[in-house]
């Protein structure tokens, strides 16, 4: 069964096709991933899932409901979080705090904030920093708490939006290993990254999106070999 | 350096906290030995804050003109000195009651008024239930008299009578007018007295073509003047105040809007509006309260005449016929004084309900409910006439001749 | 859960009891004039804390609340006129405050469903026009009677002056705001609310349902707002649109909430004391300088105090702390 | 429908709303370049007018004449008071205190003015207004016209200034990211400064127009501020063009409704406009998008 169908989405601005019949499914317990080069349409398909956009054409699925269009607050409720490339944390509330709204809020169900807080925060290797306020972290911190704070939000699929941008070499490596625990904690991941190492490192599978189309989709390793993905993906950056 | 300054800047705000509170306690305590106080509260910022000046001039000047040129007063054999404490309501009711909740705390009997019902109102609901009196010269809402309070006067005529005499003017113009217009604004004072014209014509067979109502705060009333042009009435009534009548009257004359008697309650009483229209003020009518001309014997000042020159040498300020009025309110409230032998509020009170003196105002005599009497103390009515306010009505005062019809605005150059 | 707040401490508990002590004893001590003062600091700190409720948490800062208050007065004064002296004034003035507080709930989800859409000054904006709305309305149609004002009957109860009766109703209302407040702030629909105020689309996607919580943070405060309207034209005796559709209504109570500390309950309390005493007590007897001052005091505060008297407080006592354990440590 | 009539209402509507325009166009700026709502803004208009009062009593200058002047003065004293408090208070708390501050300059000024001039009523005359004149059969009042021609010639200056004009073209570029306008090397402090100044300047030049016109007093400040709120909420922000739309809409709704609805309605209509006009759309008709509603 697959927990996330995109179904032929289509986003119109004003004459610009960002997003053009875009299909694809996620399955369970996987950690998927989206690249493409910059304006390839790749955060207006974040947007569309996480219910901050609302599609022109198109459906989304999400295990079994159809929740094309819902608010952002009723798509975090049914189980889908997201975390964002330039993290927002609340600067004033302490790391303990942010993660705690999260975990009093996100997916519905059974809760226990306190429990799940402390949990998340370890997940993400935050437990030294808890009790400070969130304006006061460094780059990499920041990022690892934007990640906290979707899994405390006990999401089934997180929504990762280029989590290692502008980190170093460690940093990623910290966050990649944090992204695996999250998947032992049986929460699928649907990733959009710039950075090829760490998406082979991590994905199950690839999917490549260039100007609003997809153009690939498959294992890793198959999608890095296939020509038009580097001609389209690799060219562009490399210019 | 800012940690410095921060608390020295707070402790100069404490200091000028204490120092404040310190002097306004100094004069409270010189009330024995025969202080009469007069107290009340006046709008001094807001709206309102021209008619607050010229009626605290008033006070000021009854009061230093009983302290300083008569030395005091003999009540019941009691010589008494007076004292009067005027606070700033600024139109709100909450400080207002507030405020004269603690002239009453302290002391005070007796009570000059503020203006504007929503004020006046809950203040005399405070001062009746402590059985104190208020004379007041600004409101003349119905209602203020009508609640059944026995403490409260005024010495104008409540609204729903204030056209007694505008009205039998206007029986006596001839050719006989048949239509008026009136434009008024959604206020209480404003709408009460469009309606009391209003009736009063009716009541004589003069057909009320418009009842117009314009916005608190008048900046444009050309559609209410197009109307006007349209379908022309022979008397037009403005019932709005000073400020909104100069809108008004400005905007006739610009838009040559022309009608046979323009009528401005309010408005052309002040040298302010005539100055501002210089010839095209001519003709226009309005309600006296008070005028210049007309000599009334003062128990403390003599007469109007002698009144106007101890004015005049005493303020700055051009008098107006709030200021008048409102030394009228003093001098009424030691004439009750007197004539109690007494400054227990009952003996003042019952005093005040039998009164029937003149004043530099006027005549003084309150109807049962506490206002003016409508014929004694109604409003005269005047026109102007070469730059000059001229009595024209009740008969027994005129100083001038009613023109009617008045001449268009351009005829008046 | 219980939002995440810290239980309260001790002191703070035994300083409440202690307020709240004093206050009920006040009445039958101090003169009627410093009851008065103290009914309009409960009314108008009570109102301060209620308009906190949305605006204390979020930067959606209404400038129209006394849309609520003329909303209230209105339809609690013509209802009780409508029901005529068969009923006693105790029971025009509770239907009275149902009907206001009902009025006042439809009215403020019709206009949060649009207005609330709208962020930061355009709401403040939109909530000033809606106040200058009904304030006309009301002046202008004569069914409200509102440009020449009516009469409200005297409440009566036996034992207790006017002044105190309305002292005792001031004070409950203010403590029903406290409590509204106290609640609300201790709860999710407090948390909620911060981090609206921090950042509402990161909010939205943590869950909070954002719209919701925004519109039952908003209702309250009207609600409240409406109430204190009642017993605020109850205690008058009079009313015109003048009396209670005031700009000066709405800026005070975000002046009181900002000089006290905003977001806070004791900040709007504290702001209110403050700012009433200064204005009719310190200032009171100036006829002609007491709004410059007034003016000169608000710039002065929003220089020295930025965050409110609470936020200067707590920065001292911080630096105090700070400045201990510095000595403390060789 | 009576012609003559809808014309008439017509022409009155936009006489009135030029003048709105002129008296709002300051406020405009500051909102737009500094995400401020000035509460003082209205009390600068009326010192605008009192300026101009003083000078044609004590020096006998026409005040059509003393617009330079007290356009200087005002953009002295509206730059001082961004300097000294506003900026400081902004800095040091948020972007919502600036209204306590504004409050309270309004408070000061205004006082100021009750000490200098009394609270009554005031009025300037001017030797070169225009005289009223026919349309057809629709009457054009001269004071009136007079305002409306100056208040163009005013708005028209104003906006080559800020497109023509590199102190201009800084605004703009404030208006719409001060970061990043920043970056390209313009001083947002002295922008901010500037701004306030121009703001004010053309404040006092619409106050001596609207005394021209109609009675003032120094209570008449929050009407006008409020006007300049509707009149930035109905064009846009932060625009010449702008504020003359929202202006002229303005003074149409005001004359319309009250010739064919009831002159009482003028403002229940403006400030249903207002109201309908957030909501439908909340960047004016110009839809000028403003960092303050973030």
């Amino acid at each position: 069964m697959t927990l996330l169908t995109i179904d032929s989405l289509t986003k119109q601005f004003k004459g610009l096709r960002a997003i053009e019949e875009v299909s694809f499914t996620v399955e369970p317990q996987s950690i998927t991933s989206i690249v493409g080069p910059n304006g390839a349409g790749k955060s207006t398909l974040f947007n569309m899932i996480s219910g901050y956009l609302k599609p022109t054409a198109g459906k989304i699925l999400f295990d079994g409901r159809d929740i094309t269009g819902s608010a952002p607050y009723r798509v975090c409720r049914q189980g889908i979080a997201r975390a964002f490339q330039i993290s927002k944390p609340f600067p004033e509330l302490s790391v303990r705090e942010n993660v705690l709204v999260a975990a009093s809020f996100g997916r519905l169900g059974v809760r226990d904030p306190m429990a799940t807080t402390t949990q998340a925060i370890d997940i993400c290797h935050l437990t030294p920093w808890a009790n400070q306020p969130a304006g006061s972290l460094s780059i990499g911190n920041l990022r690892r708490l934007e990640l906290a704070r979707a899994i405390a939000a006990r999401p089934i699929l997180l929504l990762a939006d280029e989590p290692c941008a502008g980190l170093n070499e460690k940093e990623t490596r910290e966050l990649t290993d944090v992204l695996s625990k999250i998947r032992e904690a049986e929460v699928t991941v649907l990733l959009v990254e710039h950075d090829i190492k760490a998406v082979r490192r991590v994905s199950d599978r690839v999917i490549v999106i260039e100007a609003g189309r997809k153009i690939a989709d498959g294992a890793a390793a198959d999608v890095f070999a296939d020509q038009t993905v580097i001609d389209a993906y690799l060219g562009t950056t490399a210019s | 350096m800012t940690k410095i300054s921060r608390r020295t800047a707070l402790g100069l705000f404490g200091a000028s906290v204490v120092g404040s509170t310190a002097l306004r306690f100094a004069p409270a305590r010189a009330q024995d030995g025969g202080v009469i106080r007069f107290g009340g509260s006046l709008g001094m910022s807001g709206r309102y804050a021209e008619t607050g000046l010229n009626i605290r001039h008033g006070y000021e000047t009854a009061i230093k003109y009983l302290n300083e040129e008569m030395g005091g007063v003999e009540i019941g054999g009691k010589a008494y000195r007076f004292e009067l404490g005027i606070v700033d309501d600024a139109s709100d009711p909450a400080r207002a009651t507030t405020l004269i909740q603690r002239q009453v705390d302290e002391g005070v009997d007796f009570f000059l008024g503020s203006y504007g019902s929503n004020v006046v109102l809950p203040c005399a609901g405070i001062t009746e239930a402590a059985g104190k009196i208020m004379v007041q010269v600004g409101a003349s809402a119905d209602q203020i008299f009508t609640q059944g309070y026995d403490y409260i006067f005024g010495l104008f005529p409540r609204a729903s009578r204030a056209w007694v005499t505008s009205i039998e003017l206007f029986k006596t113009i001839e050719p006989k007018p048949k239509s008026v217009s009136i434009i008024a604004t959604n206020g209480a004072f404003s709408k009460l007295n469009a309606e009391a014209a209003a009736a009063g014509c009716k009541e004589i067979g003069i057909e009320v073509l418009d009842v117009l109502e314009l916005p608190e705060q008048v900046t444009d009333a050309s559609s209410a003047l197009a109307t006007i042009r349209s379908r022309t009435p022979d008397i037009l009534i403005t019932t709005t105040v000073d400020q909104n009548s100069l809108v008004i009257v400005r905007q006739m004359i610009a838009t040559e809007t022309n009608v046979p008697l323009l009528y401005q309650f309010l408005g052309p009483q002040l040298p302010a509006y005539r100055e501002s229209l210089g010839a095209k003020a001519t003709g226009v009518i309005m309600q006296l309260p008070w005028d210049a001309s007309l000599d009334f014997s003062d128990p403390v000042f003599g007469d109007t005449e002698s009144y106007i020159s101890y004015y005049n040498e005493t303020n700055k300020r051009p008098l107006s016929y709030h200021t008048v009025g409102a030394s009228a309110c003093i001098t009424t409230y030691v004439e009750a004084m007197r004539a109690a032998g007494s400054i227990d509020p009952a003996a003042v009170r019952d005093a005040l309900d039998a009164i029937d003196i003149t004043t530099a105002f006027g005549p003084v005599k309150f109807t049962e409910d506490g206002d003016g009497d409508p014929i004694l103390m109604g409003a005269k009515i005047g026109q102007v006439q070469d730059g000059k306010i001229k009595v024209i009505f009740p008969t027994d005062f005129k100083t001038g001749e009613l023109v009617y019809p008045t001449p268009t605005w351009a005829q008046k150059g | 859960m219980r939002g995440f707040h810290k239980p309260v401490p001790a002191t703070v508990w035994a300083l409440a009891a202690l307020l709240l002590a004093g206050a009920v004893v006040l009445p039958f001590v101090a003169s009627p004039f410093h009851l008065r003062l103290a009914q309009q600091i409960l009314l108008f700190g009570g109102l301060a804390v209620a308009w906190n409720l949305l605006g204390g948490f979020t930067t959606y800062w209404s400038f129209g609340h006394a849309a609520f208050f003329g909303l209230g007065a209105f339809a609690a004064g013509l209802l009780g006129q409508q029901l005529g002296a068969e009923f006693s004034v105790a029971a025009r003035l509770i239907i009275g405050l149902a009907f206001a507080v009902a009025i006042s709930l439809v009215a403020a989800v019709a206009v949060a469903l649009p207005v609330l859409r709208l962020r930061g000054i355009y709401f403040a904006i939109a909530m000033l026009a809606f106040a200058q709305i009904l304030g006309e309305v009301s002046k202008t149609f004569d069914l409200f009677q509102g440009a020449m004002g009516f009469p409200l009957p005297l409440l009566k109860f036996p034992g207790l002056e006017k002044v105190q009766l309305f002292y005792f109703l001031f004070l409950l209302f203010c403590l029903v705001s406290v409590a509204v407040f106290v609640l609300v702030k201790r709860s999710r629909l407090g948390v909620g609310l911060t981090c609206i105020g921090q950042d509402e689309d990161t909010a939205a996607m943590l869950g909070v349902p954002t719209e919701r919580y925004k519109l039952v943070a908003f209702v309250l405060s009207a609600m409240l707002t409406a109430a204190g309207g009642v017993l605020y034209v109850y205690g008058l005796g009079f009313m015109t649109s003048e009396t209670v559709f005031r700009i000066d209504i709405s800026l005070n109570l975000i002046l009181f909430s900002m000089v006290g500390g905003i977001g806070t309950v004791a900040g709007p309390l504290i702001g209110a004391t403050i700012m009433i005493l200064l204005t009719q007590v310190v200032l009171g007897d100036l006829l002609d300088l007491h709004m410059m001052l007034t003016g000169a005091v608000l710039i002065a505060m929003v220089i020295l105090a930025p965050k409110g008297l609470l936020g200067l407080f707590r920065r001292a006592w911080s630096r105090r702390r700070l400045a201990e354990t510095v000595e403390a440590t060789p | 429908m009576d012609g003559t009539l809808f014309f008439q209402t017509l022409v009155d509507g936009l006489i009135l709303g030029g003048i709105f325009s002129l008296s709002a166009v300051g406020f405009s700026l500051i909102f737009g370049v500094l995400g401020i709502v000035n509460l003082a803004h209205g009390i600068f208009v009326l010192l605008g007018a009192y300026l101009g009062l003083a000078l044609k009593q004590t020096m006998g200058i026409d005040p059509l004449a003393a617009i330079p002047i007290v356009c200087a003065a005002l953009f002295v004293l509206g730059a001082l008071l961004q300097l000294t408090l506003v900026a400081g208070a902004v800095r040091r708390s948020s972007l919502m205190s600036s209204l306590l501050i504004t409050f309270g300059a309004s408070l000061i000024l205004r006082d100021a003015v009750i000490l200098v001039f009394g609270p009554d009523v005031q009025f300037l005359s001017s030797a070169w207004l225009v005289d009223t004149f026919h349309i057809g059969d629709v009457i054009v009042d001269g004071a009136r016209a007079t305002g409306l021609i100056a208040s163009l010639l005013l708005l028209g200056l104003l906006s080559l200034a800020l497109y023509h004009l590199k102190v201009g073209r800084a605004m703009r570029a404030t208006a719409q990211q001060d970061f990043a306008a920043g970056l390209c090397g313009i001083d947002a402090r002295r922008i901010y400064a500037v701004t306030f100044g121009i703001s004010a300047a053309f404040a006092g030049a619409s106050g001596i127009i609207i005394g021209l016109i109609n009675p003032f007093s120094p209570f008449d400040d929050t009407y006008w501020t409020l006007n300049a709120f509707v009149t930035v909420v109905l064009g846009g922000v932060g625009s010449p063009v702008g504020a003359l739309l929202g202006g002229l809409l303005l003074g149409e709704i005001s004359t319309f409704s009250s010739q064919y609805v009831g002159s009482l309605y003028s403002n229940v209509f403006i400030f249903s406009a207002l109201l309908l006009m957030l909501i439908v759309r909340p960047n004016g008709l110009l839809g000028n998008a403003y960092k303050g509603s973030v």
